[in-house]
């Protein structure tokens, strides 16, 4: 049998590893179903026949579990991410910054942009917005910002070049070559990155629940580390 | 080549085939009867009705999708209507798919169709007239191939465009492989992640040259076709 | 089955206004470039609904205004022969040829395909597309067409126009036979005297959108009021007239009411009835019949009057037997043989001035 | 500026093969329906490339395969009256006559817009589209259009094909007047030998693509051997003619080589030169000069052959003065009379059939 | 109205408007261009061309959205030229929104273009050069008016598809508010939050109102031109 994963887009890597583990495992398959978390929490809305959700976004899981749609009691934070601030490959070699409301930001910027992730829509913005006012260098900053509409976009944009700095998750950071991190967030400089996983209503049998016990196994952290995320709860 | 895409690519190009192939076939008489509606007759509504057609291309994407999801989806009015008296489920189908794609590509069959409607002389259809034919019977003999380069120029459009569209289809079908993974999907997909931007490329490629056949064979057949009125 | 038309309709320079009774046969709309021809055919054909008044064939109402009667084109079965062609350009000439034929109702029937593509001698060119035929191809592809529907009546916009004298003098006379053996009626535009005198049975001559004179060919013709609306060169009359015999040197003798005709052989049986135009021009008058001359025929007549034209010539409309004939001759001429009304003359006409052409098998 | 022709084009049913040579004037080019003239025109327009040969005007090159010249069709600057009309449907009339008149280089000059809209009677329709005009209006518009644009050249297909008679007259002699005036070289396709005897300075008969009989158009038209070419009710002889006097009663005495000819009186002073046409079935042959009749016209002359068709007709050529006449007569008629090559003989003729339209002030 | 929305919405209304008709105001002339020529030139390359003009429309749009941003970013060749030779910019700028906008519209404008030049007859054409008028003339006075219909309706077609146009705007030029935040970008974020979905439907509102407005204008445009080409 399959069970299908309605997963954040930002996880495909990872999860496309774990589902082949899986299969080789067990010899069932996992399907997972990568989009934007918004896309896949209304879709989920409008019962779309999936087993398993894992959002990028606290907010759309409080809003299906509103709604009545996870089976009670299986929410989990499963991931944890952070947020960087990363250079591209037109940085001089010695730039170096250290986050911190002393940072000068916006004149390190000169005539260039930030790019970031949609500050008001997507996870990663609304997080690298959160730490910029926390650390007070938001007002400065906002009028530079170009915002991507996720998080891969807003790193292509530093990737090529086109954009000097750029907020991203550190997961996303790490995978690419073009850029550098320069410093990382203060994990209290904005909420929690988690990335909440649950079993949905309509999809609950014994299969789903064996991926996705799998899903927080030893097996499958090690390959979320892998890739860069955090566990929730280590 | 086989060992050049993975069999999930695979699946995704041979879906994205299926799905524009019968959303344009499928929507194409639709569309040559719109177009035709549209170029010779009057009816009240003709502007409403205009407009609607053009929406999907008025609209962003996510939001055609979303206004899918609302209305064909297993919940929504329409798609329960279908459901309980067809049997026909579109939501997170091949057929929502294909029905995403045709919706999102009805107004360029339309428009091109529509034109061709427009430039065919009413003296020739007239004519069929005078010597007996009924008005379905001049349509198919007189009318029909006197616009077949304008309607392989709109299911040419069309399906490129079905080929490509990508954003009301994830939105309303998701992105399951082997059911509703199209080729944009998949190239989307490999686009959100760190490395994916080769493996993107690879699927654009595919894309294209599909895109790029079939654009060639349209152009034949378009070119015969023109031949063929221009009566030479 | 007869043709009644009585419409009015308002066109860019004048209003369209005409009523006339087109009997069997062959009924030439006659009148100058503009006149209205084209839009009366329309209007009979379907293809324009006129603003006001009716429209019936054979007792089947076509269309009628106030009674909000307007038959679907379709169902008139009108063979249209368009002034502008109107061929289908993705078909070949055969395709064109045939397309009507399907909607010809059971137990209809016509010429052939063969016969009719022999006759326009479009026989070679079955295959070809219309796009590149010469003018006169196209219009003879539009001719065949318009007979191979095996319509209820023939609409002809100048078919012949574009057409070689040769060519035309083949399609003619089968014209002729179809009106004839089948009673198909047709409604005939021509500018060519020629072509109208000889097909015509009834004339209507339109002049700025109103009918100005209409009836049987032979009155309509031979109205010398008429002259200068016909042309000067075409004005001539039309004699009822009967095959006598045919003599052995060729020639066929017909008798008139004023006497007897010799004409180069026709085809046609002893008896049988026929009709010859005699224009104008072709009538020389002569106080006494002439000798050792070469002109075969001379009829005895009586002046009826005398119109002296603008110019230096002259119309004289002679009695000869029940017939009335039309001469045109100069002003001298008329003074040099003191010509007046109720004179006794002799109208020489060169046998060979009545040519093919205008013998009608009407 | 004379025309030089010489080309290879293969086309359906045949190659064309034409070489010919356009003196000034007017050339009419004269054969059956598909003979390949529009083609001809076509290639001198430069629409058409032909495969092979060369097309000279006036000394310069248009086209010469071998060479590999062919000058663009805009830089031809020859005013074409297409037989389709090919007007453009979204100007008023008015612009489409004066579309070409921009083109026409420094220091050129020809008709005014006025001038041209009041002869061809369009003057009421000026701001009208062509979509809505009748079949000749439409034919009208593109005449005008041609003369507007002021070509070095006209190349006119059946211009007057869809034309009634009287408008015909009209613009005949208006085109005569330009190619006397203007010495605007001619290239005149038509059915109608009216016309092209009438107009015509010389003529090439083309028959399935190939050249059959060109020449000065007295010679041509005069050739018995082309009679059937021409059609038997069309065959006749062109006679130059020197305008004598004028009468006090209308008519107008002209001298041809074999004696006087009256006419209706021509608007040309005395001493002028011009042509008369004579159809073959307009002459009467006689033994002696008749008495009493209406024809005012009688010539003296010498029978040169006799030639007896299939039919009872026979055609005899005359030699009258310097000219050759036609006539056309029965069989009978000729036995009748004895007639024999050598034989004195009076041709009579109807002086009323040598109409104006066949006067060309050639 | 001026409640109903905020300054942010406003302007992302207004920038819409700009980049929309700015981007088929200049890619239309390039259009006819293109469309003359595939219509009616052969040359070497016509079936590449073809095929490259096609490919926004093939591609899903972040793909042609990278694309733009590889060619005419900053760094990219094309980019970098035309701001080394021109001063021109394109990212983060309108203007790059623009040529986004005429990318994704070009094939809408071309097809449409193409099949009302096809439908002209050559004769008319050749009939102008008789007359007189060298090519570009005859282009002008003939061509370009009888085609009209076709332009008014790839130009609708096109800016149609300027006003929704999304995926390739923000990946080229990301969403500034005031610069790049067009209509669907601002519509596509009220989407991604929860609850945002009532914001986003009164921009939908607003992009429909303006896009028919248009439709009707160029209707009404269109019915005028193809009245004239008629001839009556
Ligand atoms: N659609 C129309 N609207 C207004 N007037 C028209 C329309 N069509 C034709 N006319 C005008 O009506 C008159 C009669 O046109 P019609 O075509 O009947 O003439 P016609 O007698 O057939 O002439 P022709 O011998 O030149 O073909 C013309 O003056 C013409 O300009
Ligand atoms: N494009 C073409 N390709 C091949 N054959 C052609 C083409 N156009 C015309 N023809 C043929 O060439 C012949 C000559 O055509 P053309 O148009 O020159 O005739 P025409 O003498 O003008 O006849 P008409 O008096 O009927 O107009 C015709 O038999 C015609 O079918
Ligand atoms: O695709 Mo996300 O929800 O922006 O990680
Ligand atoms: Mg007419
Ligand atoms: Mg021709």
């Amino acid at each position: 049998g399959t069970t299908t994963v309605f997963a954040a887009a930002s996880l495909k890597n990872a999860m496309d590893e774990i589902a082949a583990d899986y299969k080789a495992e067990t010899g069932n398959e996992i399907l997972p179903s990568y989009a934007g978390s918004s896309k896949l929490a209304r879709q989920i809305q409008q019962g779309a026949p999936a087993q398993i959700f894992i959002s990028a976004n606290p907010g759309w899981m409080d809003t299906l579990e509103k709604d009545g749609l996870l089976v009670d009691g299986t929410r989990v934070d499963l991931l944890l991410n952070s947020i960087v601030l990363i250079a591209g490959p037109g940085a001089s070699a010695d730039l170096s910054v250290k986050i911190g409301p002393d940072t000068d930001l916006a004149t390190l910027l000169g005539d260039g942009r930030l790019a970031m992730a949609l500050v008001d829509a997507v996870p990663a913005g609304i997080y690298g917005k959160a730490a910029l006012s926390s650390l007070g260098l938001w007002d400065s900053v906002e009028p530079k910002v170009a915002q991507a509409d996720n998080v891969r976009a807003a790193l292509r944009l530093v990737g090529s070049g086109e954009a000097p700095m750029g907020i991203v998750y550190a997961t996303d950071a790490a995978a690419d070559p073009q850029v550098r991190v320069l410093d990382t967030f203060p994990a209290d400089s904005h909420p929690a990155i988690v990335y909440p996983a649950a079993i949905l209503k309509d999809g609950d049998s014994d299969q789903t629940r064996a991926v996705f016990a799998y899903l927080t196994s030893d097996a499958a952290r090690a390959v979320f580390k892998a890739h860069g995320f955090g566990i929730a709860g280590e | 080549m086989t060992d050049w895409l993975g069999p999930a690519e695979w699946q995704a190009v041979a879906l994205s085939l299926k799905v524009s192939l019968w959303a344009i076939g499928l929507s194409l008489p639709i569309g040559i009867l719109a177009a035709y509606a549209l170029a010779r007759w009057d009816f009240p509504g003709k502007q409403l009705l205009n407009g609607i057609i053009h929406l999907p291309l008025i609209l962003p994407p996510v939001v055609t999708g979303y206004l899918l999801l609302l209305s064909f989806g297993r919940r929504g009015p329409v798609g329960s209507f279908l459901y309980e008296w067809f049997g026909l489920i579109f939501a997170f189908r091949w057929t929502g798919a294909a029905l995403a794609a045709s919706i999102m590509a009805f107004p360029l069959m339309v428009r091109s169709i529509r034109l061709a409607v427009e430039s065919v002389d009413p003296k020739l259809e007239q004519a069929a007239a005078t010597l007996g034919a009924p008005r379905l019977w001049v349509f198919f003999t007189v009318t029909l191939p006197l616009i077949l380069p304008g309607v392989i120029a709109g299911a040419i459009l069309g399906f490129a465009k079905a080929m490509g569209e990508f954003g009301a289809t994830i939105t309303f079908v998701s992105n399951i492989p082997g059911q509703t993974q199209t080729l944009p999907s998949a190239i989307y997909t490999f686009l959100q992640v760190p490395g994916g931007e080769t493996q993107a490329m690879r699927l654009v490629l595919v894309s294209v040259t599909v895109a790029m056949g079939a654009l060639a064979i349209s152009e034949i057949l378009a070119r015969r076709a023109a031949k063929r009125v221009s009566g030479a | 089955m007869s043709l009644t038309v009585d419409i009015t309709h308002p066109l860019a320079g004048f209003d369209l206004n005409v009523a006339f009774e087109a009997p069997e046969g062959v009924t030439a709309l006659f009148g100058r470039s503009g006149a209205g021809k084209t839009t009366v055919i329309n209007a009979v054909s379907g293809l324009l609904k006129p603003q006001q008044g009716r429209i019936l064939l054979g007792g089947e109402t076509l269309f009628d205004a106030k009674a909000r009667v307007n038959l679907p084109i379709h169902r008139r079965r009108l063979g249209y022969v368009f002034q502008d062609g109107r061929l289908f350009p993705h078909m070949s000439v055969r395709q064109n040829m045939m397309y009507g034929r399907r909607f010809a109702p059971r137990g209809a029937s016509g010429p052939g395909l063969e016969e009719v593509a022999d006759l326009l001698g479009l026989t070679a060119m079955l295959d070809r597309r219309p796009g590149a035929l010469s003018g006169g191809e196209k219009q003879r592809v539009a001719i065949g067409r318009a007979l191979l529907s095996w319509p209820r009546m023939l609409l002809m916009d100048e078919p012949l126009a574009a057409l070689d004298a040769a060519r035309k003098e083949e399609i003619l006379p089968y014209l002729e036979r179809l009106r004839d053996r089948a009673g198909l009626p047709i409604l005939y535009v021509s500018h060519s005297m020629a072509e109208v005198a000889r097909l015509a049975t009834s004339v209507v001559v339109l002049e700025a959108g109103q009918v100005v004179r209409s009836g049987p060919a032979e009155q309509v013709l031979s109205d010398p009021a008429l002259v200068h609306q016909i042309g000067l060169r075409e004005a001539g009359a039309l004699l009822p007239a009967t095959v006598a015999r045919h003599h052995d040197d060729g020639l066929t003798e017909l008798s008139v009411s004023g006497g007897r005709l010799f004409l180069p052989h026709l085809d046609m049986a002893p008896g049988s009835h026929t009709r010859v135009r005699i224009l104008a021009q072709d009538v020389m008058l002569a106080l006494e019949p002439p000798n050792g001359i070469s002109a075969l025929n001379i009829l005895r007549g009586e002046i009826v009057t005398l119109r002296e034209g603008s110019g230096p010539g002259a119309i004289v409309q002679l009695q000869s037997g029940e017939d009335k004939l039309l001469s045109r001759i100069t002003r001298r001429s008329a003074q040099a043989l003191h010509l007046s009304p109720g004179q006794r003359i002799y109208a020489v006409i060169k046998s060979v001035a009545i040519a093919r052409g205008d013998i009608g098998a009407g």
